[in-house]
């Protein structure tokens, strides 16, 4: 039943690339949110402008663009420099570097929605009430005390809702990564119904997972709202 | 780098190909959002009603198009309509042959689905009493739906439409998986053309950044314009 | 006295689930009766108003508009509904309700909100209603801030605006929940002064108040309300002065 | 340098030269020869790089694999980038049209013909049928896929290619003679590429691949996919 | 009197751009003193406050804390800034605070908002920071809310709290900006009695004020503050009933 004409393996097997590919690339996209959240905020205009360009651009240009031109040129970009290298030390200094399709995936999924993830932490910190964090001056933590123990807590609070949302769209965004050529659920869901002229038996299956993950990530977000409001007052 | 941009763009045949591209993203786009607008409106006042079973089946309906990739909806219908029984002898199939109509249709349905969700929140905002005094006039269902919960519902509408528009442009880039070329697929194939992917795709990637800066210009101004009443002065 | 009473209520009960909130009440205005409504908090006074122009519908009982009986029906689970919706409709244009809450609608402006219920509901042309409103608007103070919109203004001035888009209307009978509890005190006296034109021209207006002073001096007829009862009902002088139930005078008293 | 393990770029699917099998292992004819070549350089297989074809002689330069396996023509426009190996073998194009609809490439104004984007089918219907509406596609399965659907009046291709992809029974057969002038766009057969500066490696692949074809290796496989010569 | 006064201010100036808030501001607080600080709305009197524990960085001016002067440098863009960040937080556990709008961390319960710093700044143990807080919150009278979310309690509950909080730092001065004023009238006794607890242990108290009762009877110290100048200072008998300053006086004569 679960053979799908021979396919079906690879495709569990695609399946299990494309939640991969997801879990990593929030991971990347929640550091890069922090960090881009940081730097929107600091007080030093440069990380301010930097971040600025950063969600800018990112938000301005389509997710697929970014990706033909992240996955296509970073290597290029990276290992243009080793090329030059090689071209002035005559070949003897030979160091390249291999970007695999997956690692691209993470890369640039992850750095696409680092800047989604910017914003949401970034209205997040700035829902955090200025006296909590007073207080918490005011006995005498660190700056980085504040921030672990006061700051990142109640900001997670109100991110949570964004965080929700980008991980949803995150989720589906992976299916683009079967254009650029990696194969995950969507990419060989789709060769097969190509080859096997039967589109539905292959695709409509690929949507029930997605929507099956959305609707376990919608309960686990659930869960997770319910212990990051802990001490707010349910309306 | 420098030779490759001018053996590029110095090659007018380029600049015809984005403009190519460009005319049918503007062309995707704006259909399927003029499409996913009309559908949204019916069904977002379905989705708001208090009935089960009219409303149901609406929530199935957004919940699919929206929980799913477009990639896989774009693909369904794109492969799926060949499988129709009869088609390619109708007179349907001229229309469904090119990759324009088919996606076109995956489009407005997405957007539809996005779109609805956003009217249905705009609608279920409306202040009770806006709607109480209009009962209190002597205006039926349809009065009311037409010259006050929907004007209203669409004013406050705006600024999450505003983006469901830019995501619609952006999302448009896959077009280019089913043949369309479009200002990516003008992309891809100058990229493969002449090898360059970081001319070809930067390229593009502004051409994108100028629409959606010009996208978010035309709402802050129809928010100016649209929603003063919401303004404090 | 032949002329036909503009809104009689017969005997209206009604219940919200087991609570009995309305338990019969029964009120004749006449034209140009100044009918003031008052009554403590969860009386009743506001669901009474909403029965008469069918907001909330009766559980049992009559409301005639104008001599003509509203129908009502049964519906397949078994609660009570107007029969012809088309009829409610025309009887609602007849009695215009000023809310507590003004319910301005928002994304018109002040002249927009004047002549929506006028074209759209009673037909009249555009630039006909357009007259009318700015008569109405220089009556309630208002001309000058036609083209603000609601969110513009301040609370009098928007309940003036409201009463001028009842107004324009044209109705029989004027409705008005606590026209002036939801404003500053300050404002309240712009509001009151407009009211009292009103009265003074010869306008049948059913009040629900808080203003006692408004009661007794501007209105004819005084309907205390308890619990869903109409506990004392009269002239202003007469209720205000001798209250035969202990209730009203209980009411009464610690604000006098 | 000392070539352990080779990377290769190859375009899949594109049988019958390299495709995969349902259980998702690649296969096909350049798959096991190049193993052959790999084998007699470094004593390893090839460590295979899937990549489409609009994207595969970028993905040379940037070092994302070695060298490029894959059916690619030698022809001047690319010899300008890349380096070449002998050619190791030879197929001639042709368009494949639904039976019976009278497809005829000398006559093709205003039908839809399908080419893969950037190969030199591409090249060679961009430039002469003018007349005709050019469909690219970036993998050959996409356009098999829509000339079966019936969104195609006509594809280009590689010749075993649009014969092993179509099958028997398809409904769908070559219109038209084999095309293969002018050779400065389909070349002189096709050839494995390198990097400009890997000549060492160029040398060692071109010198494998006359020591397959000489022990006979070249013709166990070539016979396994193809009922014709195609060794150049 | 050999004892080091634990809080000693000199001269502190602080502006805001052109806006010069305090002009030269001194302060001895000495152990066991309660300091009522008074004074009209934007006096300056929260601004000398969080300069005291450099929520607010003085512009020119000394503190010292238990004889240890806190040391200033300049940064780059030519502003004042502590020397040494560690000095300044180790100094603060040692001034605790309790905030008009309470402040209590939202995503911890009482007990955990009380042995927060003790345990992360005073490096204090778990089991002893518990132990400690569970008599601060008996003596704050919440031993039985210790489990609750400050969102889940009233004002004067949680303004309580907040006094728990800061008794657990052990601090040498306690500061208090205006520490009733968020609380409902009937809400700020049970603060008050709590203050007033602490004054007779002989905490050292700095406490800003709009409560006149408070400051006379508890207080050993008033202080005026205007235009952020000291206008009038002294023990609150003479203050209160004495005033040599026009300005206290104008200040007092509207409640009294
Ligand atoms: N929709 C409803 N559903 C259930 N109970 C209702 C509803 N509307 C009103 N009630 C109840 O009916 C009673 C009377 O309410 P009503 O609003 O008529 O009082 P009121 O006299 O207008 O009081 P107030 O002076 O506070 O406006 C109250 O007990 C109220 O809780
Ligand atoms: N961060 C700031 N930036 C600019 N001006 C400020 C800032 N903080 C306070 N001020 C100004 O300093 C002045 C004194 O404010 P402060 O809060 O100290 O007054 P206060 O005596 O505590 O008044 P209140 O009794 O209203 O709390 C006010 O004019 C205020 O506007
Ligand atoms: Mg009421
Ligand atoms: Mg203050």
């Amino acid at each position: 039943m679960f053979d799908f004409e021979g396919y079906g393996p690879s495709i569990m097997g695609g399946a299990v690339v494309t939640i991969e590919l997801a879990a990593l690339s929030i991971i990347l996209a929640f550091t890069l949110g922090l960090i881009g959240a940081m730097a929107k905020m600091s007080k030093n205009p440069v990380p301010r402008a930097i971040a600025t360009f950063y969600t800018t651009l990112i938000r301005g240009v389509p997710d697929l663009v970014w990706m033909l031109l992240l996955f296509y040129g970073g290597q290029i970009m990276v290992n243009s420099f080793f090329n030059l290298l090689y071209d002035l030390s005559d070949g003897s200094i030979d160091i390249f570097f291999s970007f695999n399709e997956f690692l691209s995936g993470v890369l640039t999924i992850g750095f696409i929605f680092g800047a989604y993830m910017t914003e949401t932490f970034r209205g997040a910190f700035l829902a955090v009430d200025p006296g909590q964090i007073e207080a918490g001056k005011a006995y005498g933590m660190s700056g980085w005390q504040v921030f672990k123990r006061i700051s990142f807590p109640q900001m997670m609070r109100h991110a949570l809702p964004g965080i929700a949302n980008n991980w949803q769209v995150l989720l589906k965004t992976t299916a683009l990564v079967s254009i650029i050529g990696l194969a995950d659920m969507v990419r060989l869901a789709s060769e097969a119904a190509k080859t096997t002229g039967q589109p539905f038996k292959f695709l409509i299956p690929v949507a029930i997972v997605f929507l099956a993950i959305a609707a376990l990530s919608d309960v686990v977000f659930k869960r997770l709202n319910v212990k990051f409001s802990a001490g707010v007052i349910k309306g | 780098m420098f030779e490759s941009i001018i053996e590029i763009f110095g090659n007018p045949e380029t600049w015809a190909h984005y403009g190519d591209g460009l005319v049918k993203t503007v062309q995707l786009v704006v259909l399927s959002l003029i499409v996913g607008f009309v559908l949204a409106v019916p069904l977002a006042i379905m989705r708001a009603s208090e009935n089960k079973f009219i409303s149901g089946p609406v929530w199935v309906f957004t919940y699919v198009f929206r929980g799913t990739p477009l990639l896989i909806q774009l693909y369904m219908i794109y492969y799926g309509v060949t499988l129709i029984e009869g088609i390619q002898e109708s007179f349907w199939w001229e229309i469904f042959k090119r990759a324009f109509y088919p996606c076109l249709i995956a489009f407005s349905l997405n957007t539809a689905a996005y779109t609805t969700e956003i009217f249905r929140g705009a609608i279920l905002a409306t202040p009770r009493g806006e709607i109480e005094a209009a009962k209190a006039y002597g205006m039926g269902w349809g009065k009311r739906m037409a010259r006050i919960i929907l004007p209203s519902a669409f004013r406050r509408a705006i600024p999450a439409y505003s983006n469901e528009v830019i995501f619609m442009l952006h999302a448009s880039a896959i077009a280019s998986t089913v043949t369309i070329i479009d200002l990516t697929g003008a992309a891809r194939d100058i990229y493969a053309r002449y090898y360059s992917p970081f001319e070809a795709f930067i390229f593009v990637a502004l051409i994108y950044l100028a629409l959606t800066f010009c996208i978010l210009g035309v709402f802050k101004q129809l928010e100016k314009r649209m929603l003063g009443h919401l303004q404090p002065r | 006295m032949s002329e036909v009473a503009p809104l009689i209520v017969k005997d209206v009960h009604k219940s919200f689930g087991s609570h009995e909130v309305l338990k019969g009440i029964s009120l004749e205005a006449k034209k140009g009766d100044v009918i003031s409504l008052i009554g403590s908090s969860g009386s009743g006074k506001s669901t009474f108003l909403r029965c008469i122009n069918l907001l909330e519908i009766p559980t049992s009982g009559d409301i005639q508009v104008h001599g003509e009986n509203i129908a009502f029906k049964t519906d397949k689970r078994g609660e009570r509904m107007p029969a012809n919706m088309r009829q409610v409709e025309l009887m609602r244009a007849r009695l215009s309700m000023v809310f507590q809450g003004f319910n301005l609608w928002s994304h018109m402006t002040v002249m927009e909100n004047i002549i929506e219920a006028p074209i759209h509901v009673l037909g009249v042309s555009k630039a006909e209603a357009i007259e009318r409103a700015e008569e109405h608007l220089n009556r309630v103070g208002l001309y000058d801030r036609k083209d603000y919109y609601p969110a513009h203004m301040s609370g009098g001035q928007q309940q003036r605006a409201a009463i001028a888009r009842a107004l324009a209307m044209n109705p029989e009978v004027m409705l008005f929940d606590e026209p002036t509890s939801a404003l500053d005190p300050e404002l309240v006296g712009e509001v009151l002064k407009v009211m009292r034109g009103l009265a003074e021209e010869g306008r049948t207006m059913i009040v629900v108040t808080h203003e006692m002073s408004f009661a007794k001096d501007v209105s004819n007829q005084v309907v205390y309300l308890h619990e869903g009862v109409i506990e004392e009902q009269g002239n202003p002088k007469s209720v205000f002065e001798n209250p035969s139930s202990e209730r009203m005078k209980q009411f009464l008293s610690p604000k006098y | 340098k000392d070539w352990d393990t080779i990377r290769v770029g190859v375009d899949a699917p594109y049988p019958p030269f390299e495709f995969k099998a349902p259980d998702g292992t690649l296969t096909g004819f350049e798959i096991e020869l190049g193993n052959e070549v790999c084998k007699e350089i470094s004593g390893n297989d090839c460590e295979w790089v899937i990549q489409a074809w609009d994207g595969i002689i970028p993905g040379l330069l940037a070092r994302k694999y070695d060298m490029i396996f894959s059916s690619m023509s030698i022809n001047e426009e690319r010899a300008k980038r890349v380096l070449f190996s002998e050619p190791y073998y030879t197929t001639p194009s042709a368009f494949f049209a639904p039976d019976g609809s009278g497809f005829d490439p000398a006559n093709s104004s205003g039908k839809r013909i399908g080419a893969q984007r950037a190969t030199i089918q591409d090249t060679y219907v961009t430039e002469f049928l003018k007349d005709a509406e050019i469909v690219r596609y970036t993998t050959a399965d996409d356009m098999v896929v829509d000339l079966k659907g019936g969104r195609l009046d006509a594809m280009f291709v590689d010749a075993p290619v649009g014969i092993e992809m179509l099958g028997e029974g398809s409904g769908i057969s070559q219109a038209g003679e084999y095309v293969k002038e002018p050779t400065r766009i389909f070349g002189e057969g096709v050839g494995a590429a390198f990097r400009k500066r890997d000549a060492e490696l160029e040398e060692k692949v071109s010198a494998a691949l006359s020591k397959i074809k000489a022990d006979g290796r070249y013709d166990v496989i070539m016979k396994k996919y193809f009922d014709f010569d195609i060794k150049l």
